[in-house]
């Protein structure tokens, strides 16, 4: 031990004093490894490379939080369509980021684009030491947030698109149209030469799968007799405890995913923000708790268990823009008004006769946009402008990018089902298997 | 022979069956259904939107009785199932023109 | 930063090769002085708080589990409220855990309790280096214990209280009494000079929260017509995967639970420790379930799953207190001594017209009491005197204190619903979404 | 690499820099711990350990995906059993593997077994740094592999086994069967002399899980009705999402099963490579789930989910045999067969009247064959002859083995219930307690 | 009175319900039911193996109505419940002997 | 015409399926029922405590035939249902007014 040379870490521990955001984490990691300090060089490449592994695996059990929180709002006859989706999106990201989204996201990336075609995976025993961390272990970090916002996506679009068109559509969205509007960020282009500040992805992820939503909600429209003869038909979800348990999955995976977006754990900075990171996210999803059960109880003298469930989910998708700046008063105001957001915009989508089935739209793109636009509030490096016109952009052209997709497929191979099959369910004529093959109906 | 069928309250069963079995009911057949009638069901509110849940639970009975005791099983039936609150239910009796036991191949009174 | 005096952490490193009791951490981490090194200092800091942060997912993860497994035990009727509890329950614990739990039970405690207060949490880049780790993944890993606690009552005393007193009570119970007793040990107060010896908290987290929910069930009585006429009415669950699924992820967030309670793993003993905590913590369980198993056989020529799930958790319970320094056999001893409780006890309450739903106290109280008396039989360091002087006097404090609220809410607002709402289910009253609404009740 | 001053670190960087196999760990980690450099040295100890507890707690989580999967692949009248079974299962291999399995793996084998006796588990504060890793966190990483064996052998023989005879199929299953064929291999046995290849185990894992399963499903027979009057009837699995959880649970899981059975990350390349290994599991599942869409909806015009959800298996079961050197097309490759696989060899298996009720054994034992057999085509250390050597040695010692029990057990206590019990369900006859009692079955 | 049952496809519940409403029905009772017929429902494919679910999700509907109003009923359940494709149902009468409102004691028409 | 009326074991509803249509019966419809008559249902321990299920599931069909051949139907229904155990069920029969299918409008013994 004592052989051991003072500097090195902390060296790097200052290095990362500032919390580093996406696109810093190169150079950042890079001043780590300090020549003068192979050891903590060493020891810091695999700390930050076991954070990536820990907050890859922690965002990629996400996926199957989506899977159940739609599984349980949908109704019975599309369960299995449902789940069906959620493995089959999760899947078919993971491959379209190797085929093209990495790259187009990260490598060389000319201001708006990166480059073209499949990632170069790290070989055995090879690591490339000037970034700080195993480079398979960001590009794993990476996947599972591209394939977050596929999951988004086929929530609010639920029993009515068939699997198909579906996939395409995660094909194009994984594969071109995230990774585009991601490298103007957290590729280093253009939004974050601007000094654009969104840390976990707020508007990187959750706006993008929020407006590739909105999208295929407008051009696919509501489901049959949702809003029929001027009135709100009510849909209720087939079974709350698998909403429930999504939302916990949720919550769980959010620690990785705003956690490990730090970047780095080499260093005692490092490490302690992402600690302060984890209280914050946790303080947020609270907030939205307690403020969408407070607000149904005085909106509607009752609590509605859903809107409690999408309150969490939209107090975490508000801290994700800025987990680490907030105090804890911050982090609860910021968190509590998402789940305000979600109380208010659920029916009005109603009104605006725009489907959303488990909620997505107010919770991953209006808390997204808020939260976003919240950053300046408690991190001086961004501003207020820049933050608006990265919603702005980036929303433009992920809304326009997946409009031109879902009318491209409406017109081709259609992405609805025939009326008949739509009221007897996806399940029974696409999947050919029932959810729940044994129970009644009442 | 009589079928007596009876629409009741759910939580109202377990009642009804000892009930039926103290007068000498030997048999009888549940089936959940939901239904609407004097009570309509209330008005819920789900992700803010509010909608009529126009039939309510109910718990429809059948048992098939000798004539002379159906008059004492629909008084039964009607004394354990009363809540004197609205949706209590309706009790309807029919003909039944032959019964069978199954196992045995007994027929009518005897088979019931 | 600039404070940051090498020496500090070097030190920590050794004093922390002995196994660290929860309430020796602070002193322990304080002692830590060592002219040696900084690096290996740093390296420690960042371990020990990554031991932090993967506990405490992994505890918070308990809270789904709990949900899982009270959902699948109570009936349909009220499985909505009881979601809509344990998120809410969960959010209100990590709100009040800040308001005022931590400092009540951390911050320069006299004895019996700490300061008043909100907890000031670590700011952007600050690491106390006096520590060890940071601050601020203690408080999380701290919070998520405190959580814990609140879950163990909504299982009891569920279908039968309303939901705003129940939130009440969790307020005052995580933000007070949980606090309160905490602090005499683990906040280094008067039990923990005593030498009471509760490593990670049987009866700090377990048995207080079994002693809340006790003193529930016998203010708020027995769900209605469970104890009719003479004898005892079934209420079958209404989900057993769901049950199953709730105690698997609650072994699972047990590893965290026990396993980080070492408090630190930045030197070779830590980490060998929280290996062999981790050994104890799964035998125990293992053998609450084959003890269960095995008795429910003999008892009543079935294998009721519900009590095999539940000697699962008191195996579980009943080492926590000691998960360390038990051999494997004293481990399986312990163990299935608390799976033995369990097939004794949830009849017995019954015998007492105690209504506990889930099999909470069984599993938390008494399983809890038998792991805190047992701790002398394999760690001489505590006292058969001391572990029941720890027992009784938190026991009468939690009791006491949970009493009072119960019986003040009682009087005030009300606990239960109306006898109508009841029998309807709360999900219909209170929620106003039914949980399984498609599927018809036989 | 080379570049590489530090020598501790570079040593063990090279050390490891080939895929590391069980038995090379203990001389890997060996050299690992230079004298030359007590601190890497240490903190390698740290990281190694580390990487087992959050491999064996992924790992253990696996047995809550198998439960889940195959809870909702039975029908509803035997899910409390399916869900006892696997709890049983669990602890019972947990015990089991102490009392005698580690020793039997890993303790001086002498060629084909090792000693017999329970395992001498470290005491408190003790490491043995010539492992360098503490044997407690291997020992549970250990079990949780073998508690997975057990858990492939439930699902394909549900719905017709009394819990008595399968869980002492489970002792000896766990305790002598599964130990003895992996000392050949991991306890540096005769296998592993020859130069077996299996990482992670396909062969030693999967496959004997799926000979045993094999073994019992043609001793024990279908179910009743299954393959009556020469036509497949089909008996629907009774809840989708279940199965989707578990498929998901078990895929996560696997990030520890086959990342961890790197079995160090105290070095640069290891944690490299560790990071290789998630991407290429990810990948091989993700493809396997893509086949098994496109198959399915070229052969049966819908797309089956539950083959689906079995594809992801497949592919992750193809894998686990080489999940490090792999290029991604190639996991591609070797996990896209393994769905193929599935869809084709399931309804084969209906052919045979051989009844699966999950599809444990095209998922565990087909795709492990193949995934052991495709090893020399990435990994030149491995021969083809030396693959089929050990497919078939194992493969014959477990089926024979396994037969044997399930033929003593038939002949001694009986392994069927009645057909009556049969007809009427488990849950009725040994459990007492319905899954679901309150829904009605249409 | 008569009681009439109709076996109708499960989506036109909510129609002929606000269908009987208007022509004054007072109440019935649904149940959830599996049919077959004519419609002999389709063969899946599950896990390779071809099964036919031989019978299709119906929803089964009683109500009881004075005599007059019976055949108005029939003819309003079969134009409401009516799709033109094949399953779409069929409509029994039978005679009811007496009705009793469990609430009020009401018998027969009255208690409709 | 007949309703007829059966309560069934549940895993018998296959054969009795099979065996109406081999005998020219149309349709028919079923649904999920519980009930009680001579088979009680048995006493369960859950969590220590005894109860008892006093009521065993069953399925109730029921079908619509032309007088000459409901004979038949009930002697097909009770031969394919018949276990000879305690709880086989039950056959009863009654008259039918009318019946209706809504497809067509065709009536009476056409409709069926
Ligand atoms: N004419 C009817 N035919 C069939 N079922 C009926 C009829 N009227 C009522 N019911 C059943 O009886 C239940 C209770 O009737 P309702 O009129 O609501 O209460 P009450 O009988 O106390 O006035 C209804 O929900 C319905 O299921
Ligand atoms: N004779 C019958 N007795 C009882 N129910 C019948 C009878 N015939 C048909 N049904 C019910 O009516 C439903 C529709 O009948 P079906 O013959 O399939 O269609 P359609 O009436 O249009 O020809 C069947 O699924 C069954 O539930
Ligand atoms: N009088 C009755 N009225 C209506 N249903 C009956 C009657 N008697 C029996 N049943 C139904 O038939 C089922 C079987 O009858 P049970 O007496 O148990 O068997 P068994 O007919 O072999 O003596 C009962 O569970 C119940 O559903």
């Amino acid at each position: 031990m004592n052989k051991f040379t003072i500097p090195a870490i902390g060296f790097a521990a200052l290095a990362l004093a500032e919390p580093a955001f996406a696109q810093e984490a190169a150079e950042a990691a890079a001043e780590a490894v300090d020549p003068a300090s192979v050891v903590s060089g060493g020891t810091a490449y695999i700390l930050n490379t076991l954070l990536f592994m820990i907050g890859g695996f922690l965002v990629m059990w996400m996926a199957a939080g989506f899977a159940m929180l739609e599984a349980g709002l949908v109704r019975s006859k599309n369960v299995s369509m449902q789940c069906l989706k959620n493995i089959g999106l999760y899947s078919t990201a993971g491959i379209m980021f190797w085929v093209t989204g990495y790259n187009l996201m990260y490598t060389d990336v000319a201001s708006w684009i990166g480059t073209f075609g499949p990632y170069a995976m790290q070989g055995v025993g090879e690591a490339d030491l000037d970034t700080g961390y195993s480079v398979a272990s960001d590009w794993f970090f990476q996947m599972v947030f591209c394939a977050t916002t596929a999951s988004i996506v086929s929530g609010t679009i639920a029993e009515r698109v068939k699997i198909w068109p579906f996939l395409i559509f995660v094909v194009v969205l994984t594969g071109f149209i995230y990774p585009i509007t991601g490298s103007w960020e957290w590729g280093a282009g253009w939004l974050d030469q601007r000094g654009f500040s969104d840390f976990a992805g707020s508007t990187l992820v959750h706006s993008v799968g929020g407006w590739a939503a909105l999208a295929g909600a407008l051009i696919i429209g509501p489901r049959l007799g949702r809003y029929a003869d001027g009135k709100v038909n009510v849909f209720p979800g087939s079974s709350i405890p698998l909403a429930t348990l999504g939302t916990f999955i949720l919550w769980l995976g959010w620690f990785g995913f705003n956690g490990a977006s730090q970047l780095a754990m080499g260093t005692i900075t490092d490490v302690s923000d992402v600690s302060k990171i984890f209280v914050n996210t946790n303080m947020a999803a609270a907030a939205g708790v307690v403020v969408a059960i407070a607000m149904t109880q005085l909106l509607y003298k009752k609590i509605d268990i859903t809107m409690a469930l999408n309150g969490a989910l939209a107090g975490l998708v508000a801290i994700t823009a800025e987990p680490l700046t907030p105090s804890v008063p911050m982090a609860l105001l910021i968190g509590g008004i998402g789940g305000a957001i979600v109380v208010f915009a659920v029916p009005m989508l109603d009104k605006l006769k725009i489907d959303d089935v488990v909620g997505a739209i107010p919770v991953h793109l209006l808390a997204g946009i808020w939260g976003t636009m919240i950053v300046p509030l408690t991190n001086s490096d961004a501003t207020y402008g820049v933050q608006a016109l990265g919603v702005v952009s980036i929303g433009a052209f992920a809304f326009a990018a997946s409009a031109v997709v879902w009318f491209a497929l409406k017109l081709t191979i259609g992405v609805r089902p025939t009326e008949e099959i739509e009221m007897g369910g996806m399940d029974h004529a696409e999947v050919g298997v029932e959810a729940y093959p044994e129970f009644a109906r009442a | 022979m009589k079928l007596i069928i009876a629409i009741i309250k759910p939580f109202k069963l377990d009642e009804v069956r000892e009930a039926l079995s103290e007068v000498g009911v030997q048999g009888m057949t549940a089936v959940e259904a939901k239904g609407f009638g004097r009570q309509k069901g209330q008005t819920e509110v789900y992700r803010g939107a509010e909608y009529a849940t126009n039939m309510v639970p109910k718990i429809r009975i059948e048992t098939v009785v000798s004539d002379d005791l159906a008059p004492r099983v629909v008084e039964t039936i009607a004394a354990a199932a009363n809540t004197e609150s609205i949706g209590d239910g309706k009790i309807f009796t029919l003909d039944v023109g032959a019964a069978l036991r199954i196992r045995t191949g007994e027929t009518d009174e005897t088979a019931l």
